[in-house]
C-alpha cells in the first residue's frame, strides 16, 4: 500500500504507472496532488485535463474528474469546461510537445483570455511518447531522433511566452526542487486567472540516452546545476548567467479572469431575450 | 505532533532507478537487485527527501499521531 | 422566442432558436461563412438565458471546447463550414469515441478548399460519414426549410443525448441564409431528451458500461462526484485504456452498433407523392425543394414519378430504399454535388432498379425545370 | 396573384436586403407563404447586391428567384445585371440617376428619384430603401398598406421611426405622380 | 542505398529509400506512431542528398509546408497516421484545389479517436477518399510488402506529378514496422516522372490552362521568373479567383475528370489464382497476405478461390471488379475494418453477384484460418 | 493608368481592388510594394504569401510569385517555400484573425525558428472578411457581431508576443504614418531572420461601424492619436501612456537564421549517405 | 532633379472615401459627386501625401526628368 | 526446414528487436526468405517485448507468428504471456533466473544464464541478446554461422565488435555445456 496522499488521490490500481524506471514524471504528479492536498480542495471539484504524451498520461492515474484529451487540445477541451462549470478547479497536465509544439495556439490564447485554469507543463525537452523527437524546448545543439546531426532549432523560453501572451501566474521549478513545485501548483490554483508553471523533468530513456546525458540521478543533478533562483539570478555578472536557467516565480500579473467576466455579462443582460 | 513510524517500501512499485538513493543526505538508503532497499534506517532524519522524489511512490514516510 | 406564432426566420436563426429549446447552454466557435449567423446570434442569446458563448481561436479549439462543456454537464453545439468542418474531423473522432454528445453544424458551401465561400453547395455528405479516421458511426441530418431546421435542430441534440455521440447537421448555405414563415411550436408540443444519469452512486459507477435497458452508458457530469476519467485511447468500462483485443473489438462494435441497430429510431425522411411511383427522385435539403417542384410538373404530364427525402443522411434508411427499389424503374439522385450520396443509393438500390445521378457544382441550385427536362430526357437511367 | 418573385437590386449598404425583409414580413402579416434570400460576393462594400422575394398564396418549394415580375436597381451596375431576369410584361423600378440606359421592349418602367428623395427631401440617403419600398408598394399592392408600415416600423432603428414612415409615404407618392409611364424603353 | 542488392529493409525505411530515389527533396512532418520512422529517417538522409527535412509545430503546418515547397519546385512528402491523418484534412483539399504535387503517407493505426496507437488497423480507407470537404477525387495507393512499398512510394510520387495532386499512401503499421527481404532495384530500371514544366514564356504562361496534348496545366516553380498565382478559391486559367458559375464548373469538372478519365493509368492491381475462380476475396495490404495463403489451402481443398488485390485503392478499379462480379458466385471482401472497401465492393460488383464481408477491429490481423473458415462456412454469400 | 510603382507591381487589371471605401488595406499594401522597390529586388525573386481575410486578398494584387493559402497557414506554407528555395524573399500578408487566431501557432514556431520571411500583420482589430467578429486584437470593451455586449476577451500585444517568441525585429506602424510603414519593411526584408512588423489598419466597414468610431478618416485620425514613437513612449509619465500604443521599431536580435543553419548540415553531411 | 508634371487622379480607381482630402496640409483636393477632385492645384506643394495613403492608388505624383 | 518461427521475448530495452533483425539478416544472408515484425504497447520501457522472425525457403505471406518453433524469453512475464505460442515439439529457451515454472509436457526446455553470462561473465548486461543468438543459433543451426557473425557485426556499434563476437560464443557455449535436456517442464 503506497502512502496515504497517493492513496488517496491517486487510482492506484493503475499503478505502477506506465513511465520508465527514472522518468521525472511521476516526482512533479506527487507534487502537484500534495499542493492540492494542502489547499484542501474537494477531489469532487478538481478535473484535471491532458493532452497526449508521457506526461499527458498522468490524468489516468488521478482520482479527480479526468480527461485525456487529442494531442495538444487539452487547454481548449480545459476552457469549455471551466467556462460550462466555473465551480471547477481545473488543472491541465501537459508536455512541452503538447503543449509548446501541436497546442502552441490554445497556450496562447489561454494565457490571453486569462482563463482560471492551471498549467503544468512537464518540460522534458523531448517528445518522449512518439520515442525522442526533438520538441520546440530541445536545446539547441542537442540531438533528437528528428535531429541526428543535431537541433539548429531554436528553443522556446516557455514562461516569456505565457507572460507575453497574457498568463497572470508564470513560474518554473524542476523535479530536482520538487518542494517549489508543490508551493508554485498551489499559488498556481491560487490565482484567479491563468498560470503557467513550467517544470523541468527529465526523460533518460530518450532525451538522456540520445543526447549521453547520464542516468536519472545525472539528469536531475543537471537540473540542480544549471537551475537558479530568481533572486540569485538577477544578481549573477552577465558571464555566469550563460547556461543557467531562472527558476522560482517569474511573474504576477493582475487581471480580471475570463468566467467571471462572461458572469458579469449574463448578469447585465440575462433574461432579456 | 507526529512521530515517525517507519520508512515503507512499496516493493511492487520500485523500478529501482536510484534517485531516493543517490538525493537521500544521510546514504540511508541502497538497490538491491533491482529494487530499493533501507541500508541504515537509523540514520534516517526523517527529512521526507526519498519520498519527494520518488517517481513511483514506492518509499514514504508513515508517522504516528 | 414568442411560441406558437408564424414568424419570418432566417435558417441560420432558426437552428439558434431550436437549439436553445433543445436546451443548448454552449456554444464555442470560429465564424466562417456561411455559418457566422449561428455564432453571432448564439453570442447574443445564450448570456441571456445564462448560457455561454466563446469565440475560440480556431475549429479545433471549438470543437475541443465543446466536447469539454458537454462532459461538464452543458448540452453543447458548434457551427462551421467546409474548411473549418475539415478541422474538426479530428475531434469529431473524439467525440465519437469518448461518447460525448455534441452537435455539430455545418453549413455547407462549395469546395473543395476554400472554394465558392458565398455560393450553395452539398458537396460534404461522404465526409459528414467518413471524415475521421478509423472504424466509426455517424448520425447526420439535412433539413430542407426553414422550418425543418429548427424541428431537426432539436432532434439533434435530442439524439445526441439519447446515443450520447456527436451529430451532424448539414445545412444548405440558401436555407441558412434564407428567411422563410415558420410556426414556431409551442414549448409543450416539443420533446426534449436529456443524457441519462447515472442510476448508481459513484462508488459503482462504470462509465462505460451499458446498463441492462439502455442503449449508452449512463453520464455522470464533471463536479457531480463521479469521478471518472475519459479517454480517445481504447478504453474499458471504468474509462481507463486498454490494449486487449476484446476490449476493442467490444467497444468499436459497441460505438458502430448502438447506431447502426437503431436505424429504425434514428431515420427520418419524407416520401413524397410516392404511393403509385414508378420512377423515383432522391434529393435532399434545397434540392429536394426543387425535386418536388420537378415532380409535380412531370406528374402533370403523366408521369409517375415521387420524391424519397431522407432528412437522416446518415445512417442511410436503407430498408426504405431497398423496398422502394424493388418496387420502381428507376432512381435518380439529385443533388449539389458530382454525386456523393448517389454512390450510397447505387449501393442499395442498384442490385434492383436502374440508379442515375444528376448534379452541379457551379455555386447555383439545382432548377426545378432542369430535373424535369434531365427526366424527360430519360438521362436517369443511365448511372452516369 | 398566385407566386410573385421580386429582385431589390442595388450596391451593398443600400440597404436593399433589409428592404427584403420588411417586404416579406408584410407579407407573412398579410397571411402569404413567403421567402427571400440573397446573393452576396466576397466583397463587404461596393459589390454589388441582391435581394429576392418571392409571395405566393401556395407553398414555396425553389427558393430563388428565376424570373422577376419587379426588379428594383438602384445602381446601374445592378439594373444591367439583373435587366434580364425581368419577364416578358414585368416592371423595372430605377433610380432616375441612372445613365446609359438598356433597352427592352417587352416591360413597364418606372424611373425615379428614390437616392434623390432620400439624401436631399428627407435628408438621410440611408433612407432610400425605405422609399423604394413605398414605391414598390404603391405600384403593386402586393402586401397591405398596414402590414408593410407595421413590418418598417418593426425593424428601422429606434428613433428613427417617424423619418421612415416619411419615407415610405413619399416612395408612395413618387408613384402617384409619375407621369411618364414608359414603356419598352429601359430607364 | 546499395542498387541490385537483396537487403533487408524495414517499410517505413523502405519509403523513404524509394521517395529519396523519385526525388524527394523536401519533407516536413510531426512525429506520430506508427509512421515516425519515415520523418527520423528523412531526417537523417535528406541533408546528405541537399534536401530539406522539417519538424512542423503540427500535422497542419506539415502539410502547408509541403505544399509550399512543392509550389518552390521540389518533390515534398508528410507522413502521419489517423489523428495526424484528420488533422490534414483541409491541406489535402487546398493541394487538390491548387494542383499541388506531393505526397501524404498514413501508416495507419487503430482508431477512431487516439484508439489503439500501437496496433494495426485498416480503417482510413473511406477517410482517404472523402476526409476533405468539396466534391473531388484523390488518388490513393495501398502497397503489401515491403518491397511494394518501394515500388509504390515512386509511384505515388510519379502520379502525384504527372496528375498534379497529392497522391496518398496507405500502409499498414504491420508493413511499415516489418523488415522483410527487397531486392533494391538498379536506378537505371526506375522510371521517374518529373513535372511537365512550362512551354512556353512567362509572358503566355496562363498556369491553370491545359494545353493540347497535356492532362493537366504545366507547372512552373516560384523563383523561376513566371509570377503566378495560387488560391483555393475556385480560380480561372490565370489563377485568379471566380465567381463565375461556368468556370466553377469547368475548374471542378476537369479536376475531378483528370483522374476520373484517367483510371486505367492510375489503377494497378494484383489478380492471384483469378483464372478460373469462382469465388474472389477482394484484399488489400497485409490483410491480402493473409488472403493469399487462404486461397492457398482452399484451392488445395479443391475450392476455386482466387484474389484481386486493389493496389491502386482510390480511384476504385470499377471496370475490373464489374468484369469480375459478372464471372463469378461471390465475393468477399476481407479488411482491418467493420467494412469499408465492402461498401464500395457491393456498390459496383453487388449488382452482378453477392458481396459479403469479413473484418476485425480488435488490433489484431486477420489470420488465414480464420479466412479459411468464414469461406468454408459459406458465410461469405451474405452481406452482411 | 495608376502610377508607374501601381503599374510595375501590381497586377493592375485585377483593379480596383475588393477592398471597401477607406479600408487601410490599400495604403498598407502601396507601402510594402514601395519597400520592395527602394531596396530593388528582382520581382521574380520575391514571394507572397497570404492567408485569408480581407487583407490576405493581397497576394492576388501583386505582381510577385503569390499564393493566397488557407486560412491561418500562412507562415507554414511560407516555411515550406522558404527552406525548398532560400533565394527568395519571402514575404507573408496576414490578418490579425489569420495570423492571431488560428495562425497562432505558426506564428510564434516561424518567429523560433528565426527562419527570413518578412511578416506584415494588417490588424484591423478585427475579422473583417466574415463581417465583424471581434479577434484577438479587439481592445476589450469594444464591440463585434460576435461580441455584442463588448468582448470581455484581452487583446494581445502581437508585438510582446513575437519577441517572446524569438522573432529577430520587431516593430509596429499605422497607416497614419504610412511612410513608417515603409522603413520597417524594408528593414524586415533586410534583417536576416524572421521578421514581424504590424501595421494598425482600419476597418471602416465593421470595426468602425459597430464601435460607432466614425468614418476612414476618422478612424486613421484616431490612429495617429493613440500611436506615439517608441522613443516619446518611453519619456512619458506613466499615467499618459494609458490608451497609447507605442510604434516603431520596438526590438532587435542576433541570432542564426534558420535556413542557414540547415544549409551548415547540409555542408557538414553531405554525400555520406 | 525631378520636377511635377501632374497630379494625376484615376477616377475609376477613386472610391471617394475621403483620405487623401482629408490629409492633405494644402487643402487642394475635394471630393465631388463620390470621387476625388483636384480643387486647387496651384496650392499644391507635391508632399505625396495624397498618393500615400490613398488606399485605391488613384492620386498620385507624376514627375518629369 | 520449409517454414520457421520464433519469438524472442523479454522487457523493452533487452536488445530483443535487435536480435531479431540480426537473425532475420542472417537467415536472409543464407538465401532464405525472412519478415521480422515486432510488438509492443505504449511504455517506453519496462514494458514486455516481442520479436518475431520468419524464416522460410518458400514465400511467407501472413506476417506474425502464430505458433512459434522457438520461443526465447529473458523475464517471467514475457514466458508466461508467450509459452502458449508453442507448438507442440516446439523448444523454449528461458533465462536460468526465471523462478515459478510453469508447466508443459510437449515442449524442450533449456533454461540456460543468459543474463547472468552478459552481465558477469562478459561485464555488459547489454550483450545478452547477442548471447542469446549464439543459444539460440547452436540449437537451431536455422542460420550459418559466418551469416549470424556477419549480421552480428554489421548491426553492433563500432568499438564492440569482439564484446559481440565473444557473447556469441558464450551463447553456443551455454548450449554445448547444456546437461540437463529437460523434457515437459518449463523452466
Ligand atoms: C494529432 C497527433 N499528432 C501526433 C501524435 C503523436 N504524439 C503523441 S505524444 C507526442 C509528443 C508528446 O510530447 P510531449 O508533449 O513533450 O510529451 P512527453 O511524451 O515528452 O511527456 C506526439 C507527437 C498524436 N497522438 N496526435
Ligand atoms: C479554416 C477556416 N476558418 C474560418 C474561415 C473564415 N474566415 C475567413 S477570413 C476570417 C477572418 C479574417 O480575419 P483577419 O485575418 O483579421 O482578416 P481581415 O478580413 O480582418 O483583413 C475567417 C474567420 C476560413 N476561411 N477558414
Ligand atoms: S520515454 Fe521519457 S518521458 Fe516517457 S516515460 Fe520514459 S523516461 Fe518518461
Ligand atoms: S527520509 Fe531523508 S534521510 Fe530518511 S531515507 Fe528518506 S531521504 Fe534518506
Ligand atoms: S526512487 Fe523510488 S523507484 Fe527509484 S529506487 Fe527509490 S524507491 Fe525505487
Ligand atoms: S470589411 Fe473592413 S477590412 Fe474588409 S475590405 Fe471592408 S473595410 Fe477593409
Ligand atoms: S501632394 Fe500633398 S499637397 Fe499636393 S495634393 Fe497631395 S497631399 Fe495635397
Ligand atoms: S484617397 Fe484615393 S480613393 Fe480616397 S478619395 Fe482620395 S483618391 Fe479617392
Ligand atoms: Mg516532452
Ligand atoms: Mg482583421
Amino acid at each position: 500500500m503506497p502512502s496515504q496522499l497517493i492513496e488517496k488521490y491517486f487510482r492506484t490500481n493503475s499503478l505502477p504507472h506506465i513511465w520508465c524506471p527514472g522518468c521525472g514524471n511521476g516526482i512533479v504528479l506527487r507534487a502537484i496532488v500534495k499542493a492540492i492536498d494542502n489547499i484542501g480542495i474537494d477531489q469532487n471539484n478538481v478535473c484535471v485535463v491532458s493532452g497526449i504524451g508521457c506526461s499527458s498520461r498522468a490524468s489516468g492515474y488521478l482520482d479527480f474528474n479526468t480527461v485525456h484529451t487529442t494531442h495538444g487540445r487539452a487547454l481548449a477541451f480545459a476552457t469549455g469546461i471551466k467556462l460550462a462549470n466555473p465551480n471547477l478547479h481545473v488543472i491541465v497536465i501537459t508536455g512541452d510537445g503538447d503543449c509548446a509544439a501541436i497546442g502552441g495556439n490554445h497556450l496562447i490564447h489561454a494565457a490571453r483570455r486569462n482563463i482560471d485554469i492551471t498549467t503544468i507543463v512537464f518540460n522534458n525537452n523531448i517528445y518522449g511518447m512518439t520515442g525522442g523527437q526533438y520538441s520546440p524546448t530541445t536545446p539547441t545543439g542537442d540531438k533528437g531522433t528528428t535531429a541526428p546531426y543535431g537541433n539548429i532549432d531554436a528553443n522556446f523560453d516557455l514562461c516569456e511566452l505565457a507572460k507575453a501572451a497574457g498568463a497572470t501566474y508564470v513560474s518554473r521549478s524542476t523535479v530536482y526542487g520538487a518542494n517549489m513545485i508543490i508551493k508554485q501548483v498551489e499559488a498556481g490554483i491560487k490565482n484567479r486567472g491563468f498560470s503557467f508553471i513550467e517544470t523541468l523533468t527529465t526523460c533518460p530513456t530518450y532525451y538522456g540516452r540520445k543526447n549521453k546525458k547520464g542516468d536519472p540521478v545525472d539528469l536531475i543533478r543537471h537540473l540542480k546545476e544549471i537551475s537558479v533562483n530568481k533572486t540569485e539570478y538577477e544578481k549573477l555578472p552577465e558571464e555566469k548567467r550563460m547556461g543557467k536557467i531562472v527558476i522560482g516565480e517569474l511573474y504576477r500579473g493582475e487581471r480580471p479572469e475570463y468566467t467571471d467576466e462572461y458572469i458579469k455579462i449574463i448578469e447585465s443582460f440575462k433574461g432579456e431575450i | 505532533m507526529k512521530t515517525l513510524e517507519k520508512l515503507n517500501v512499496e516493493e511492487n512499485l520500485c523500478k529501482g532507478c536510484g534517485i531516493c538513493v543517490a538525493f537521500c543526505p544521510k546514504n540511508v538508503l541502497e538497490i538491491k537487485s533491482g529494487k530499493v532497499h533501507i541500508k541504515n534506517l537509523e540514520d534516517c532524519i526523517e527529512c521526507g527527501l526519498c519520498e519527494l522524489r520518488c517517481p513511483d511512490y514506492a518509499i514514504y514516510l508513515v508517522f504516528r499521531g | 422566442m414568442p411560441e406558437g406564432r408564424i414568424k419570418l426566420m432566417q435558417g441560420n436563426e432558426a437552428c439558434v432558436e431550436a437549439a436553445i429549446i433543445a436546451g443548448m447552454e454552449f456554444f464555442a466557435g470560429y465564424p466562417i461563412t456561411p455559418s457566422t449567423e449561428i455564432a453571432e446570434l448564439s453570442a447574443a442569446k445564450l448570456p441571456r438565458i445564462g448560457g455561454k458563448f466563446i469565440q475560440m481561436e480556431d475549429e479545433i479549439g471549438s470543437i475541443s471546447a465543446v466536447i469539454g462543456a458537454s462532459l461538464a454537464g452543458k448540452k453543447s453545439m458548434t457551427a462551421t463550414s467546409g474548411p473549418g468542418f475539415s478541422l474538426k474531423q479530428e475531434g469529431i473522432g473524439y467525440a465519437i469515441m469518448a461518447e460525448v454528445p455534441c452537435v455539430i453544424v455545418n453549413v455547407q458551401r462549395g469546395g473543395p478548399s476554400t472554394g465558392m465561400p458565398t455560393s450553395p453547395a452539398q458537396g460534404d455528405i461522404m465526409q459528414a460519414r467518413w471524415g475521421t479516421h478509423g472504424d466509426h458511426s455517424i448520425i447526420a441530418l439535412y433539413p430542407s426549410t426553414v422550418r425543418e431546421i429548427f424541428d431537426t435542430t432539436i432532434r439533434a441534440f435530442n439524439l445526441a443525448e439519447k446515443y450520447r455521440t456527436p451529430v451532424i447537421l448539414l445545412m444548405d448555405e440558401v436555407i441558412g441564409h434564407m428567411r422563410e414563415k415558420i410556426l414556431v411550436p409551442n414549448k409543450n408540443d416539443i420533446k426534449i431528451y436529456n443524457r441519462k444519469k447515472p442510476t448508481s452512486g459513484p462508488k459503482d459507477y462504470r462509465p462505460y458500461q451499458v446498463k441492462e435497458g439502455d442503449i449508452v452508458p449512463q453520464m455522470a457530469s464533471f463536479g457531480e462526484g463521479y469521478r471518472f476519467h475519459v479517454t480517445g485511447l481504447v478504453h474499458n468500462e471504468m474509462g481507463f485504456p486498454s490494449n486487449d483485443n476484446k476490449v476493442a473489438q467490444n467497444l468499436i462494435n459497441r460505438l458502430i452498433n448502438k447506431i447502426e441497430n437503431n436505424i429504425e429510431d434514428i431515420v427520418e425522411y419524407e416520401e413524397y407523392r410516392l404511393e403509385d411511383a414508378e420512377e423515383i427522385i432522391v434529393a435532399y435539403g434545397v434540392t429536394a425543394r426543387s425535386a418536388k417542384s420537378a415532380i409535380d410538373i412531370l406528374r402533370d404530364e403523366g408521369l409517375k414519378i415521387g420524391l424519397f427525402r431522407p432528412i437522416t443522411i446518415w445512417p442511410v434508411a436503407q430498408r426504405q430504399l431497398e423496398e422502394i427499389a424493388k418496387k420502381v424503374n428507376s432512381i435518380l439522385v439529385v443533388e449539389m454535388n458530382m454525386g456523393q450520396y448517389a454512390l450510397e443509393i447505387d449501393r442499395i438500390a442498384g442490385k434492383y432498379t436502374r440508379v442515375g445521378k444528376y448534379g452541379r457544382v457551379d455555386g447555383e441550385l439545382v432548377t426545378p425545370e432542369e430535373i424535369v427536362s434531365f427526366v424527360r430526357e430519360g438521362k436517369d437511367c443511365q448511372a452516369n | 396573384m398566385a407566386y410573385f418573385e421580386l429582385i431589390l437590386s442595388g450596391s451593398g449598404g443600400q440597404g436593399l436586403i433589409l428592404a427584403g425583409i420588411i417586404l416579406a414580413e408584410a407579407a407573412l402579416h398579410d397571411g402569404k407563404n413567403v421567402v427571400q434570400t440573397q446573393s452576396y460576393g466576397p466583397e463587404a462594400r461596393g459589390g454589388s447586391s441582391r435581394a429576392e422575394v418571392i409571395i405566393s398564396d401556395s407553398l414555396i418549394n425553389y427558393p430563388k428567384v428565376k424570373k422577376c415580375d419587379i426588379l428594383l436597381s438602384l445602381t446601374k451596375q445592378a439594373c444591367d445585371k439583373y435587366i434580364n431576369f425581368l419577364k416578358p410584361g414585368g416592371i423595372l423600378i430605377v433610380d432616375e440617376s441612372i445613365e446609359n440606359k438598356l433597352e427592352r421592349e417587352d416591360i413597364k418602367i418606372y424611373s425615379i428619384p428614390i437616392l434623390h428623395t432620400a439624401a436631399n427631401k428627407l435628408g438621410k440617403a440611408m433612407v432610400a430603401n425605405i422609399v423604394a419600398l413605398g414605391s414598390i408598394y404603391q405600384i403593386t399592392k402586393i402586401v397591405s398598406k398596414d402590414a408593410l408600415e407595421n413590418a418598417v416600423l418593426k425593424r428601422v432603428p429606434a428613433g428613427t421611426e417617424e423619418l421612415n414612415k416619411k419615407a415610405l409615404e413619399e416612395g408612395i407618392e413618387l408613384i402617384k405622380k409619375y407621369k411618364d409611364g414608359l414603356y419598352g424603353r429601359v430607364c
